[in-house]
């Protein structure tokens, strides 16, 4: 702890934990030199644009690729059968299924990539893409889920339809994919029995897709004479790229170097492998020159990884005064024509299982069937953890239909179902060990910031007039940082996250980590976390990611992991160069390690006034001079393998005024207080609790992948689907607690993803909540004025008199 | 179908170029001209990310053939920056965290430069108003709002 | 993305010039603006294409009619016809029932029912437009027949004037040509009462 | 999304237009500000041999008054109707659209010629068009033609112009005395078409509604005018009761089409719910 003035000063020239350090990232980007996938141009290169099909389901009778040879510039177009001597023509996914990288006799999805067309520019490509005949015989189209497993429900994958496993255990129909269940199911069958009070609601969240501003694209590049391949990928985890591309090549992984330049923003969208990428890596292994891929718009849309689709039953038990008695979850879970859901392989509906919330819920059961529609592959998790955000939606959405079923203010009925600070760590029915939290106090802030009880009143007053006014609320608990390798890995590699830091002798620091900035500011605050840990200066600390040749192995940026996961590796890496500089400065100072003391950026001997060494100085000796029997050098690495996940939360509100005559809701006032623990930088915090709020309103009031009876996907351009601009997005409040985490390094959790997971259903609670007078307990997403109007309509809240 | 030799001012500087009719300005900036500073996000003029000024007007480069910009002057945001001395929006935007993932802020601060001359004391509302036009998915646009009114102040007291 | 549409066209001529015409398919078929049968594979099956202009729009389909069926009792055809657009991005497909019936007062009318069902690019980014588009064609789909039937049979003069308005059919269907005859039915529906509605 | 080839030509006189149009023929398209052709071009619906640019043709741009009538050349763009004194002036209504239409980076290249005669039933101009009764001066082999607003939308992508003629210029009746405009668009977000859009031009004699247009955008094939409904308002002092009426004989004809943006039933009653609004506008400017 600082002290004096000079000891201020030190502190803040490190630009430490804790401190709002301007970003080491924004001069580039402001200058317009950040380098994305398209910005990277190598000499000879060569582009990729797909035929893609125009039905959802068919088989296809024919390819003529000849006039698309014949035109100049054009190299080549691979289809299927190209692809099939090589192996490649189907990828194994994420989720223990398999993909077709280019359809295999059938397409399974409207726009499902048919061939690729390899030419000198994305012009001739373009045109060379209409020349490529393809004969289609369209067959039943699967579009509703619900429909899926009927007798008579046309079977998708023919290509695995005898096998009793798509990958994650047994199936019961060809369109089957997985049975899930997690708690007691009997136990909780007899707590609803025994209830005084159940209440049963369907809650649908509608598929939805991350969008972010970049597409997916990449360059392959393969050297020949080195049998080495390079790709620049918008990925969110390009180390495990290279071992999947290396898996599927057969190159040795240490021949494959993938990189991540900067990243247009990631969402979730960019964690999987997506067919582009495999055919832009075989077309230039094929042809021996780089090859450009990079999607448009409306392929962003239509074939990449979209989010939720989940046709879920949430159902409460509780005795009189509200005490939660019991959970029961049902899910009809939409994972399109492959299963390539994102998730931990040992996880088929992610962390869906946290969906007990931030309640002390004795008993609980959930159940999640998968199924295969003819419909794009996925889902990922759409800013959150692997299917968080369904859970939090279930379970905040039930706590409101129950409050109103008991005529309990919904703030109180939390307050009274809250685990309690005293009961961390605390053990859900559905086997998770909440780390740390305090409900209570977080819920009473905000109440208090926003003066609940005069919003209370003004809400009755209004609704006295006629007026629709919605007040929401959600208090909600996330499960964030995977994770613990023994349950989490992907492809069988474990969850754990590094860092490598180096010390040079003049004492600054280049570090290397395996995760990978998408915005979130790695470059900015791995830095404050190494300065606080050596007392080296921010703005002398060079972070690296994404490069698969110089960066350690990691698993990547999603899910909230960088902090909990990467974080933790980045400070247990620089404790041990703390550890060794001790050691070194023992040595310089000819004290024992015992007699030492750090103060902010440098060794004392204790009650020695002057003797002491700075971490520069250490630094110069850890190469100069070394005590005799230590390694010269100050570097090390960590692979942090974490013991449990963390759980950030937060309390959030939200006003609502709605036109009753044309239900345009207007957000009048949002407040966000969220608690990640130890803040490392707090400007960056708002900055992405902004963010996933702004997005967690995209979908709640707006976004849809809708799909006609034909499986024609509706509205993929950005005319359709919503995002917010600066004349749509309401302005945020955000406050703050802090409960460290007990058993991370540095007692933080991640955050970007709370705001989202939180408000969306925040925005639906508010929605609700102004109808909630007349009866209505749940009305589904996204809140657009069409479906809110459909409501009033319906209540005939717009006679006029 | 032929092709046109177009000449313009990008950033200043005279450049020429050979082009299909159908080109778009946004390649040709990305591509011919290697300012890849602008960037491609929707391609139906909806996102902005390809936002560049054209002869004192902000325009979305994907939606403008690159033979209307013969004769014309461009900039784009390698332009903004004078002698190496960053512009005002450009230092507000990294002062009040007005960026994340960084790919639609060339857009947002070129179209943020050019409100500022159309506009150059705007209240919250107009500053709403006038980046309607550019999307971001990652700030939730109140530190870009904010980023915007600092510069304002910024210029109007130099 | 599919839509239903019902038509009818009343024909100042009889029942019997109509029902002859109706099982000309060629003919039936060169009514659609733009479209004509390009092979004959038997009295079931034909090849054809359609050019389609919709304002700035153009999409071009190659496909095949297959004649579901011809009742002569009723005076019914039902025809499906399917096609790719030639860029490999969009299908159409119209399952087409036309029947012909005496009018009230003399002449007779030709009434249809049709199901479109497009496919691909133009049913993600066109469903704003298909509903007034598809009407837009089958309305100047019936003042040609019509005007087929006219010139079959009828009064020379009307004869005459139907055949010199089918002269000015252009080669693709395009809105301009047509305009006065779907201008009538076109303002009928906006400022008339729509049909069933008893407000 | 690459649009396909074409052959550009950049014309600087509207003859030379009219010459191209007559040499191409349906060969040919105009290139206005291009934010309606270009992405059609991309996606590859629209793929004409010859695009004809229009933007260096200074005779069709700029608004001026002339013989009582002011007159907007077509290439006028959406920030030069918003910025113009003369229209805030005059046509007050002209420049409330232009607001509402898209965004600033749009408005800076998309003109008022090409809102109107790309037929598109979305587009904002032709109601306004309508209940400012102007008059569409279009120029083409044979010379020039005007024609009025009322009756030149004929349907989806659909209009009066003839193929090889060009609009020129529009001409819009200044506003009187007592005249007062209401324009009210329901959209989904900056940038979209409207779910519905009523605009209204009335005029007032004492408390009398002497005349009143009442147009409706995106509810119909093309924008239209609701006579009946203007019925009911001319000639009455109006009053809740009568906007009531009208309101409900503007759902009486409106004809929209099922989109993401809304069925039948809201979309109608959306346009009768920015009828109520615009007619209130309306009155409460024409009172002044």
């Amino acid at each position: 702890m600082a002290t004096t003035a000079e000891d201020l000063a030190r502190e803040d020239k490190l630009q430490g934990l804790g401190c709002s350090r301007k970003r080491k990232e924004d001069p580039r980007f402001i200058q317009g030199k950040g380098t994305y996938v398209d910005d990277v141009k190598l000499p000879g290169m060569l582009f990729a644009d797909m035929v893609r099909s125009p039905y959802a389901h068919a088989r296809i009778k024919s390819i003529n690729k000849d006039k698309a040879l014949a035109l100049p510039g054009v190299h080549a177009v691979l289809t299927a059968a190209d692809l099939k001597p090589l192996n490649l023509h189907w990828m194994p996914t994420l989720a223990g299924d398999v993909q077709a990288v280019l359809a295999d006799e059938k397409v399974h999805l409207q726009y499902q990539e048919v061939a690729v067309v390899i030419a000198d520019d994305r012009y001739i490509a373009a045109d060379a893409v209409e020349l490529v005949e393809v004969e289609y015989e369209p067959l039943p189209v699967l579009v509703d889920p619900h429909k899926a497993l009927d007798d008579d429900a046309p079977i998708l994958r023919e290509d695995i339809k005898d096998k009793d496993n798509a990958g994650q255990g047994p199936r019961k129909h060809p369109n089957h994919i997985f049975s899930w269940e997690v708690g007691e199911q009997e136990a909780t069958s007899r707590a609803f029995d025994e209830a005084e009070v159940v209440v049963k609601e369907e809650i649908y969240y509608p598929r939805v897709h991350p969008s972010p501003l970049e597409t997916c694209g990449c360059v392959a590049s393969f050297d020949k004479v080195k049998g080495s391949l390079m790709v620049y990928i918008t990925s969110q985890a390009p180390h495990i790229v290279r071992t999947v591309v290396s898996m599927l090549s057969g190159l040795p992984e240490s021949k494959v170097r993938i990189i991540s330049p900067d990243i247009g923003g990631g969402f979730g969208n960019k964690v999987g492998i997506y067919p582009g990428y495999v055919t832009a890596i075989v077309a230039s292994i094929v042809l021996g020159r780089p090859v450009k891929w990079v999607e448009d718009r409306m392929e962003h849309l239509s074939t990449t990884a979209w989010a939720r689709d989940y046709y879920m039953t949430g159902e409460l038990a509780a005795d009189k005064n509200g005490r939660i008695k019991g959970l029961r979850v049902n899910v009809l879970a939409d994972h399109g024509a492959f299963n390539s859901h994102a998730q931990p392989t040992k996880w088929p509906a992610g962390f869906f299982s946290i969906c007990t919330g931030s309640y002390d819920i004795p008993v609980a059961y959930v159940k999640v069937d998968g199924v295969y529609t003819n419909k794009a592959p996925g889902g990922v998790a759409y800013r959150c953890s692997f299917r968080v955000t369904e859970a939090v939606y279930v379970i905040e959405r039930m706590m409101d239909v129950l409050a109103q079923k008991l005529g309990i203010d919904r703030m109180e009925l939390r307050m009274r179902n809250f685990v309690k600070p005293e009961q961390f760590p605390y053990h859900t029915a559905l086997g998770w060990e909440l780390d740390s939290g305090d409900y209570h106090t977080a819920l009473t802030k905000v109440l208090k910031a926003v003066d609940y009880e005069g919003l209370i009143k003004e809400q009755a007053e209004k609704r006295s007039k006629g007026e629709l006014m919605g007040i929401g609320v959600t208090t909600f608990t996330e499960v964030v940082g995977a994770g613990p390798s023994r349950n989490c890995d992907i492809l069988g590699v474990g969850m754990f996250d590094s860092a490598e830091i180096r010390v040079h002798p003049t004492g600054s620091v280049i570090a290397r980590m395996g995760t990978i900035s998408q915005g979130q500011g790695h470059q900015t605050t791995y830095a404050q976390i190494i300065a606080s840990e050596l007392g080296i200066p921010s703005d002398e600390i060079q972070i690296e990611e994404g490069d698969t040749d110089t960066a350690p192995y990691g698993l990547g940026t999603y899910g909230s992991r960088s902090t909990p996961v990467g974080g933790a590796a980045t400070a247990m890496a620089a404790r041990k160069i703390h550890d060794k500089a001790r050691k070194i400065a023992a040595h310089l100072l000819e004290a024992s390690e015992n007699d030492l003391e750090w103060d902010i950026d440098r060794f004392k001997v204790k009650g020695v006034p002057g003797a002491e060494k700075t971490m520069k100085e250490i630094a110069w000796a850890a190469y100069n001079r070394p005590p005799e029997g230590l390694e010269p050098g100050l570097e090390a690495v960590n692979y942090y393998d974490p013991p449990n996940f963390t759980y950030p939360f937060g309390a959030y509100l939200c006003v609502v005024d709605i036109d009753k005559y044309t239900g345009e809701v207007k957000v009048r006032r949002f407040y966000a207080l969220d608690d990640c623990g130890t803040r490392i930088n707090p400007m960056i915090i708002e900055g992405q609790i902004h963010g996933g709020l702004n997005e967690g309103f995209a979908v709640a009031m707006g976004q849809e992948l809708p799909f006609d009876a034909e499986g024609n996907i509706l509205g993929n351009t950005f005319m359709d689907y919503f995002i917010p601009t600066t004349m749509e997005t309401p302005h945020w409040e955000t406050d703050y607690t802090v409960t460290p985490s007990p058993h991370h390094p540095l007692g933080a959790k991640g955050v970007a993803e709370s705001p989202h997971v939180g408000s969306i259903p925040c925005f639906t609670s508010a929605v609700v909540n102004a109808f909630a007078h007349k009866g209505v307990t749940h009305m589904n997403m996204p809140h657009t004025s069409f479906r809110v109007w459909q409501k009033i309509h319906e209540l005939s809240l717009d006679k006029r008199e | 179908m032929a092709k046109h030799n177009i000449s313009f001012k990008l950033n200043g500087q005279q450049v020429n170029a050979l082009v299909e009719s159908r080109e778009l300005l946004v390649h040709v900036i990305r591509e011919q001209c290697g300012q890849t500073g602008t960037h491609i996000g929707c391609e139906t003029s909806h996102c902005g990310v390809c936002t560049v000024d054209l002869n004192g007007e902000s325009v979305k480069s994907c939606t403008v053939l690159a033979v209307q910009a013969d004769g014309s002057e461009v900039m784009t945001v390698e332009g903004l920056a004078q002698n190496g001395v960053l512009h005002a929006v450009q230092e507000a935007f990294m002062q009040e965290h007005g960026l994340q993932c960084g790919f639609c802020t060339p857009g947002m601060l070129i179209r943020a430069y050019r409100f500022l001359q159309e506009n150059p004391n705007p209240t919250e509302e107009e500053i709403r108003w006038g980046l309607s036009g550019n999307l971001c998915r990652c700030t939730g646009y109140q530190n870009i709002i904010k980023a915007v009114k600092v510069a304002a102040e910024k210029m109007q007291s130099v | 993305m599919q839509v239903n549409i019902d038509k009818s066209f009343p024909i100042a001529s009889s029942a019997a010039a109509g029902w002859a015409f109706l099982q000309n398919i060629p003919g039936v078929a060169g009514c659609m603006p733009g479209a004509e049968i390009t092979e004959t594979i038997d009295d079931k099956n034909y090849k054809g294409k359609v050019k389609t202009k919709i304002g700035p729009a153009t999409m071009a389909f190659n496909g095949d009619i297959v004649i579901k069926g011809i009742n002569a009792d009723k005076r019914e055809l039902r025809l499906i016809g399917t096609g790719q657009d030639t860029k490999g991005t969009s299908t159409a497909e119209m399952d087409l029932t036309a029947w012909i019936v005496d009018a009230d007062g003399g002449g007779c009318e030709l009434k249809g029912k049709a199901t479109v069902t497009v496919n691909g690019k133009a049913a993600s980014l066109g469903g704003r437009m298909m509903t007034q588009v598809a009407d837009q064609i089958l309305n100047q789909f019936g003042q040609n027949f019509i005007n087929n039937v006219i010139t079959l049979g009828g009064d020379a003069e009307a004869a005459e004037a139907a055949k010199e308005q089918l002269a000015e059919q252009p080669k693709e269907l395009n809105g301009l040509a047509f305009a006065w005859s779907v201008i009538v039915g076109f303002f009928k529906s906006l400022f008339g009462k729509k049909p069933g509605d008893t407000a | 999304m690459i649009p396909g080839k074409f052959e550009y030509h950049i014309p600087t006189t509207v003859d030379e237009v009219v010459a191209l149009l007559g040499e191409y023929g349906d060969e040919a398209k105009i290139l206005a500000g291009g934010h309606s052709l270009l992405p059609m071009m991309k996606l590859r619906f629209a793929e004409p041999a010859h695009l004809i640019d229009i933007s260096r043709i200074g005779e069709i741009k700029g608004i001026h008054e002339q013989g009582g009538t002011v007159r907007i050349g077509a290439m006028t763009t959406e920030n030069e109707l918003i910025a113009s004194e003369l229209l805030q002036q005059k046509c007050p209504l002209i420049p409330a659209v232009a607001r509402l239409i898209a965004d600033p980076q749009v408005r800076n290249r998309g003109t008022i010629g090409g809102d109107i005669a790309h037929g598109d039933p979305g587009n904002d101009h032709p109601a306004a068009m309508m209940a400012l009764d102007a008059t569409f001066v279009l120029r083409g082999p044979n010379g020039e033609r005007e024609v009025p607003a009322n009756g030149f939308f004929l349907g989806t992508y659909w209009t009066d112009l003839q193929q090889g003629e060009i609009m020129t210029e529009i001409r819009v009746p200044p506003f009187t005395s007592g005249t007062g405009y209401g324009f009210n668009k329901l959209k989904r977000k900056t940038g979209d078409f409207a779910t519905a859009a009523s605009t209204v031009v009335l005029k007032l004699n004492g408390n009398t509604c002497a005349d009143i247009r009442i147009t409706l955008t995106n509810v119909g094939p093309t924008a239209f005018r609701a006579d009946e409904a203007e019925n009911i308002l001319r000639g009455q002092v109006i009053s809740e009761a009568l906007i009531e009426q009208a309101a409900q004989q503007v759902m009486a004809v409106c004809e929209p089409a099922k989109d993401l943006r809304g069925d039948e039933e809201y979309k109608t009653h959306m346009a009768a719910e920015m009828t109520r609004r615009s007619i209130r506008d309306a009155l409460a400017r024409a009172k002044g």
